[in-house]
């Protein structure tokens, strides 16, 4: 009984892990500049495209940091093409617009790779090793999954708080006409948390690819997920995301053990929903903190 | 008179368009006029909601899945076996329920889709309002995620489901003979009747809605798109007024998804699904948002030309450049954008 | 009898008190001005009677029945309408709809009437616009019907944006910094629309920081700072009020 | 006003659309048109994409060699994106305007469903390439299909079982029409093969870890797993069955044959059993097996145009186009000859099986059509019974 | 320092600006006094570019910035202290500082920061007890003080502080005019726009009457105090008939 909890627990964190990383890229959009980057789900899944093609003849690492780059440049080049030079565009245009590219760079990815499924090798061991914990057993990815994810958290709180880079994305998401007082040029901040998005994706979509697989419209699902998780926990903040994908992971685990699997979908988002109309501020944002942190 | 000098040219082409092809041999290409048809009245609808209220729905497919699916299983639900039933009996009497024999020569005793269609409008407005009362109260992003979620949940709930046929939908959903000799569906024969069934429906639904944004209840709807605190401070109660459109719009959707169902014969779950939601915003955005004529002709020519396999494999891409393109170039949709071109350019002429 | 009795009206942001326990009275027929600088809670104090707010204590009665902490619209139906500081036009509907909109509350017709245009529907739709018709002239904007109101200079939205609110026929009318954009020109014809105004009988209550115009037209000021009020009286009583003049000009 | 001239401009587009299309030439005689409706994209595009790719080639080679009775094919492919809409509004086209001779294809049941009827109208026949069995039972006179049964790959496989000693089972599947086939099919021949099915899950063809599900199985003590899916879940399964320790077999459906499957799975796939064609194995076979000669050259013609690996859903097309082809041969241009001959057809050896089709049975294979087959070395094998 | 001429600007279709000019020279405190909407905040965001002017010249030390953005504004020397003091509420008093200092840190100027933070909380003590809180939780007057701290970190040539002692307590007001009579003193040059005109004009050298988007009065900030018409700009005191 305790090893099959233990299983659940940790299968949920997988899948919650995973969700939390889509999440945390819509936050960093989101912050800087009050836009819901629907093609989020596609950073992951180009990201790990191309790490799967640069495999091949590249070693490993080097192909996730070309990705990583490479995906991060795709977030610039949206960013410079399709929402800079807007002046202040209406929620509804932005939500089109970003639809609209996630679906132009999935059908891309179609044409230039194919339908096949694809993933890349395992970071560690391969498809059977597996590691131990508490009598269930896990595959080593899930633990860099896992690592990742935490290392990912770790390393943007740092850059937020600690860089002058970092504190200029805060400080344009705080308050645009203050940051561009303090000589802040703030457009370049928005180019940047685009990238920045972009490479969290990337590297999102590589550390997964070898769990999950990759397909060109994979994104979807995990850009669907990612955004109700990032509304879940309270739009824009990064650690409630965390929280959040993780609740929503174990809450999807759970749920089989009484409900049909191909239900699943339905019940988180249901749920989702309910927070959504009685917490329409996301389960951890917080009314009063709202007002002071618009972040 | 003159308001309804556009709705009588628009029957005239319709008109001119059937006469057209019979002439030339090519009737085929009403098939898929009638079934772009179906579509572009749930594009219409919508465009109320977004356009003229400005309610984003990123669920709509949602409405005509329920309008779609509620007729399919009361029409092809067999009740030969329930015959002895009063309630069964009682509707056999009533006409409600008719005994025949399917294309493999099975008995059937099916459900009048007079009883789906009513059956539908019901479950409808139901869910409307379940689902309109909170949902309507978020706004801008909120909303768009609210409307995706029901979008998904429906989606689901007919992929999952053994009574929807699961992944594979349903299929042998009977002709809907509204009169004897008019039926929606039917077999290839019925092609000019059906083209015109639902061109009459597009074109009542057409003339509802011009009507309805002329009239006292439209102007609300326009107000509270304008500012909803303004329109609050002259005595309009928003709540109400969003609810009242976006039972409207999912009405439209739904009256859309039974009709095409029974042309069909037969629905999917990727009649429910987000690609399919996403198409409608993006056609009411191409059209102009709060423009119906836009909407519609958009409508027509778009889910016509991707009916017929224009584009291919590139279907989507297609769908996906066009949202892109017009939200950045043109957000007042193309045709307005043409027009203040064109009129532009002919007013620097005349001054020349 | 007063039209508008305010007593004791409160509102508190967090520990903040935006307005604290301010009471005045509204008599018919009058044009009752709310002054005070920056900062000092007097738009709030509109909002509050307004509805946009939510009052915290203290009471609101309007014709001798309590208005206190109802929605806007539900006040508007009451007969209380008011503009805005910024102008809050519907910039999609041409400026004569924009004046029937006004006219909400005083229109019957449905959804299906309004969908089938029924003659019930039709006769008001008529009646509505001729009467929207009338007041764009009695403002001079009656050539601007067809205009979509997003498009017009400043001080024509600014006339569009009242005969909006009194189309309806408002027992009430609560004016938001009317003045503010206005160049002096402008702020004269206000005046003078305003009067006019006063002449069909209508009762104003006006929130406005352009002195010179409240001396002029008002019958009546409340002067409010830090949420509180701290004199009321008649123009020039106000002008020479020690209290006021500190506050306005500050302390050496 | 304005609305009046765009419906002007509109009515003398769509007039002159139909006009320049009117002046179309009528398409030479000695051309047989084939319509092929395949979900070349969408979430069913790892069927289409392939069955596509086999019609194509084969159409290119057949006209290459003269073409069939002195006619050229033309292979009229629609992309349906796996959507029933588009395959209705495609079929319609097909039959009224491309007049075509015979549609093969839709790639999925669903597809095939909504368009059995029409064809049947139409009489226009219909050679599908999905499997489930309503599609020819109820028989429908024009209506056939060339996959194998789910039932049949379900009796194989409690067969297996039976020789293993195996009664008691966990079913995963995954909601998609093969997946809910398959289950429905298993749950139903279960108790005559006195198998009993512990626990039945039904998960999302886009799920990407399946522990949690697994561990539900593992706790019920089932002494084997079917899954009956379609990618990528069939790798995921493998690879969690192995992560999660659970040291039963794991039955897959015949929708696991593409080698591209096994190297998803890499080591996990190794010992996965499966009744599938014999497609995958064709190089095992005896030199004088009926199929040997069919499979060895349309695995290397596809492999060597494509240069990718071939799978037994283009297979499934090629027996689709083949099956037509050979009737027509023998009974000429005519549509209702060739339904008839169809209907005669004995001993075709094409990729799934040999085929004899009857007035009754639409499909046209037998139990045999399956062989078990299993993994090893990333390879498939014949599965060696003990 | 800045020389404006027949400056226009304004939002939409609302004029605010009609045509406004001055000058603030080096070592100047030079205010600007009006009414509520009378367009003095608007005159400052136009001048550090937050809002585009329709029309006009603005020399800032003599060359022209009427297309430059907000940040080169800043760079090249001239800080806003924004109505509302428009703090990051989210981030620390000390992080704040920081993001002042944003250009310093571009040049590499690193010691010259560490210099003025020890500076700026010699001006302002309260902050420096406050130092890691978040500046969302100080008072209306501690925030104020920050906003300016904030905008000293940048080393500006021409401070601009539009209506600091705004919804603040008369204490403050005292509190924050001396800090302002401080920086003169240090030589500082402050274009200040209030309309506490009487604060205003006590510690200004010269003063400039805004009304309606124009200037109607200026001079020394003497004469302006015994001025009439600075007393009906506020008051609408001998209110003459516009319609003659």
């Amino acid at each position: 009984m305790l090893e099959q909890t233990v299983q659940y627990i940790l299968s949920g964190l997988t899948i919650g892990s995973i969700y939390a990383i889509a999440a945390i890229g819509y936050n960093i959009i989101y912050n800087a500049t009050g836009i819901i980057n629907f093609a989020q789900g596609e950073f992951i899944m180009v990201g790990a495209m191309t790490a799967i093609t640069l495999s091949a003849f590249l070693p490993l690492p080097l192909a996730i940091l070309f990705a990583v780059i490479i995906t991060a440049l795709l977030g610039a080049l949206i960013e410079i093409c399709c929402i800079r030079w807007l002046d202040r565009p209406s929620v509804l245009r932005m939500i089109i617009i970003t639809i609209g590219l996630s679906i132009l760079i999935r059908e891309a990815a179609l044409h230039i790779w194919d339908e096949k499924v694809r993933s890349l090798r395992f970071f560690t061991g391969n498809e059977v090793s597996s590691v131990s914990v508490f009598g269930a057993h896990i595959s080593p990815q899930v633990l860099w999954v896992l690592g990742i994810c935490a290392l990912i958290v770790v390393l943007l709180n740092v850059f937020f708080k600690y860089t002058l880079t970092g504190r200029s994305i805060r400080a344009c998401s705080s308050d645009k006409m203050a940051a561009s007082l303090c000589g802040i040029n703030t457009r370049n901040m928005v180019t940047l948390s685009f990238m920045l998005s972009g490479a969290i994706g990337a590297l999102a979509g590589c550390v997964i690819s070898p769990i999950t697989q990759t397909q060109y419209d994979c994104g979807t699902h995990l850009a669907i997920k990612g955004f109700a998780v990032a509304v879940f926990g309270g739009l824009g903040n990064s650690m409630a995301a965390v929280a959040a994908g993780l609740i929503v992971g174990l809450l999807e685990t759970f749920s089989i053990t009484v409900m049909p699997l191909a239900y699943t979908d339905a019940i988180s988002i249901a749920i989702l929903l309910l927070v959504l109309f009685f917490r329409p501020s996301g389960l951890f944002g917080n009314r009063e903190a709202g007002r002071l942190k618009e972040f | 008179m003159k308001r309804y000098i556009s709705i009588l040219s628009l029957a005239a082409v319709v008109a001119v368009i059937q006469l057209g092809s019979t002439l030339c041999g090519r009737e085929y290409y009403l098939t898929q006029l009638t079934m772009a048809a179906y579509y572009s009245l749930v594009a219409v609808g919508l465009c109320m909601l977004m356009g003229y209220a400005g309610q984003i729905s990123l669920g709509h497919a949602a409405f005509f899945a329920i309008g779609g699916y509620t007729t399919a299983v009361l029409t092809t639900m067999n009740l030969q076996a329930h015959t002895s039933s009063r309630i069964v009996s009682l509707l056999v009497q009533c006409g409600l329920a008719k005994p025949g024999t399917d294309l493999y020569g099975v008995a059937q005793l099916s459900l009048s889709p007079w009883i789906a269609l009513g059956g539908a409008g019901i479950i409808t407005v139901v869910i409307a309002i379940i689902i309109g009362i909170p949902v309507l109260k978020l706004k801008g992003h909120y909303l768009a995620m609210a409307t995706l979620g029901f979008g998904i949940i429906v989606y689901r709930i007919t992929l999952g489901t053994g009574l929807f046929g699961q992944a594979d939908g349903i299929s042998g959903v009977p002709q809907f003979t509204i009169v004897p000799g008019i039926a929606i569906g039917g077999g290839f024969a019925n092609k000019v009747i059906n083209y015109y069934i639902a061109w009459v429906m597009v074109i009542c639904g057409m003339l509802l809605l011009l009507n309805l944004i002329d009239s006292r209840v439209g102007r609300a709807l326009k107000s509270i798109h304008g500012s909803e605190e303004a329109a609050s401070a002259i005595g309009i109660h928003i709540p109400r007024y969003k609810l009242m459109v976006f039972i409207i719009s999912a009405l439209f959707a739904s009256l859309a998804g039974v009709c095409l169902t029974h042309y069909n014969g037969g629905i999917g779950p990727s009649e429910a699904g987000v690609m399919k939601s996403v198409r409608y915003v993006a056609i009411v955005a191409v059209g102009g948002m709060a423009n119906l004529w836009g909407t519609l002709i958009m409508s027509v020519l778009l889910n016509y030309l991707s009916l017929r396999g224009y584009f291919g494999s590139y279907d989507d891409a297609v769908f996906g450049a066009i949202l892109i393109g017009i939200m950045l170039f043109a957000p007042d949709g193309i045709i307005k954008t043409i027009r203040t071109k064109v009129e532009a350019r002919v007013k620097v002429k005349v001054r020349e | 009898m007063a039209l508008l009795e305010v007593n004791n009206l409160s509102k508190f942001f967090g520990g903040l008190k935006a307005v604290s326990a301010v009471s005045f009275d509204v008599p018919q027929g009058n044009i009752k001005a709310i002054i005070g600088p920056n900062g000092a809670g007097k738009t709030t104090l509109f909002n509050l009677i307004a509805g946009s707010i939510r009052p915290d204590c203290g009471s609101v009665r309007f014709k001798n029945s309590s208005i206190f902490g109802l929605p806007p619209y539900r006040i508007a139906q009451r007969g209380i309408l008011r503009t805005f500081q910024n102008i809050k036009l519907f910039p999609n509907l041409s400026v004569l709809e924009n004046v029937m909109a006004g006219m909400h509350v005083k229109g019957r017709a449905g959804l299906a009437a309004g969908m089938l245009r029924l003659p019930q529907a039709r006769a008001e739709e008529a009646f509505i616009s001729e009467k929207a018709h009338e007041m764009l002239a009695f403002f001079n904007i009656g050539e601007l019907a067809k205009r979509n109101a997003a498009h017009l200079s400043f001080g024509q939205q600014r006339a569009v944006e009242f005969a909006r609110a009194l189309a309806s026929g408002p027992a009430l009318l609560l004016l938001d910094e009317p003045a503010a954009g206005l160049n002096t020109q402008e702020t004269a014809q206000l005046a003078s629309q305003i009067a006019h105004i006063r002449g069909k009988g209508v009762t104003i209550l006006i929130v406005e920081h352009d002195m010179s115009l409240i001396m002029d037209i008002s019958d009546e000021i409340v002067v409010v700072s830090s949420g509180q009020k701290i004199a009321e009286g008649k123009p020039s009583d106000i002008q020479r009020n020690a209290d006021v003049v500190r506050v306005y000009l500050g302390e050496e | 006003m304005k609305i009046f001239k765009i419906l002007g401009v509109t009515l003398l587009s769509m007039g002159m659309a139909i006009s320049l299309s009117c002046a179309k030439k009528p398409a030479p005689q000695q051309v047989v048109k084939i319509g092929a409706l395949f979900s070349v994209t969408g979430p069913a595009s790892f069927l289409g994409a392939p069955e596509a790719k086999t019609v194509q080639m084969l159409v290119d080679q057949i006209n290459m060699a003269g073409g069939v009775k002195g006619a050229k094919l033309e292979a009229v492919i629609k992309d349906t994106k796996g959507d029933p809409e588009n395959a209705i509004s495609f079929a319609k086209q097909l039959i009224e305007e491309e007049k075509v001779f015979a549609i093969i294809g839709p790639s999925t049941s669903g597809e095939t469903m909504k368009i059995k009827n029409l064809c049947e109208e139409a009489k226009v026949l219909l050679v599908s390439c999905a499997a489930a069995e309503v599609i020819v039972n109820p028989l429908a006179k024009y209506v056939f299909k060339v996959p194998q049964k789910d039932s049949q790959a379900a009796i194989k496989i409690f067969e297996t079982m039976k020789k293993m000693g195996i009664s008691k089972i966990g079913v995963v599947s995954s909601n998609t029409g093969f997946g809910n086939a398959g289950k429905e099919q298993l749950e139903k021949l279960a108790p005559e093969n006195s198998i009993t099915i512990l626990i039945s899950e039904v998960y999302d063809k886009t799920a990407t870890d399946l522990t949690g599900v697994l561990a539900k199985l593992k706790s019920k003590k089932v002494q084997a797993v079917v899954n009956w899916s379609i990618e990528p879940a069939q790798a995921i399964v493998a690879k969690n069955m192995k992560q999660l320790k659970m040291g039963v077999p794991l039955f897959q459906s015949h929708g696991f044959g593409n080698i591209r499957y096994v190297k998803e799975a890499g080591e996990a796939g190794e010992g996965i059993i499966f009744p599938c064609g014999r497609l995958l194995v064709a190089d095992l076979l005896p030199a004088d097996h009926p199929q040997k000669s069919v499979l060895t050259k349309y695995k290397t013609d596809y492999e060597a145009k494509y240069q990718e690996d071939v799978s037994t859903f283009g297979g499934h097309a090629y027996d689709a186009l083949m099956v037509l082809v050979k009737s027509m041969e023998t009974a000429g241009l005519d549509k209702e000859q060739v339904r008839m001959a169809l209907e005669n057809l004995k001993g075709f050896a094409g990729t799934g099986g040999v085929f004899n089709f009857s007035a009754d049975d639409h499909n046209g294979l037998g139990l045999d059509a399956f062989e078990m087959l299993t993994v090893k070395d990333g390879k498939f094998a014949l599965l060696e019974q003990k | 320092m800045i020389r404006v001429r027949n400056l226009e600007s304004g939002y939409g279709a609302l004029r605010v600006l009609k045509g406004v000019s001055l000058h603030v020279d080096k070592g100047e405190i030079v205010t600007i006094i009006g009414a509520n909407g009378a367009g003095k905040s608007t005159l400052l965001k136009t001048l550090a570019s937050i809002v585009r002017p329709r029309s006009g010249t603005i020399l800032l030390n003599r060359a022209p910035v009427v297309r430059s953005s907000a940040e080169t504004i800043v760079a090249m020397g001239c800080s806003l202290v924004p109505e509302g003091r428009h703090v990051f509420g989210a981030m620390t008093v000390v992080e704040n500082l920081a993001l002042g200092a944003y250009i310093q840190y571009k040049r590499g100027k690193k010691y010259e920061i560490e210099e003025d933070l020890p500076y700026v909380f010699s001006i302002f003590p309260t902050l420096l007890a406050r130092k890691t809180q978040l500046a969302g939780t100080l008072s209306g007057g501690e925030q104020q003080m920050l906003a300016m701290a904030r905008a000293l970190m940048a080393r500006p040539g021409l401070l601009m502080l539009d209506e600091p002692s705004m919804g603040l307590a008369p204490l403050m007001v005292k509190e924050l005019f001396s800090v302002v009579r401080r920086l003169r003193d240090e030589g500082k040059t402050i274009l200040l726009v209030e309309q506490n005109a009487k604060a205003a004009l006590g510690v200004a050298d010269r003063g400039y009457v805004l009304e309606t988007g124009r200037i109607v009065l200026e001079g020394a900030s003497r004469e302006l105090l015994d001025n009439k018409d600075v007393q009906r700009a506020y008051l609408g005191k001998e209110y003459r008939k516009i319609n003659e």
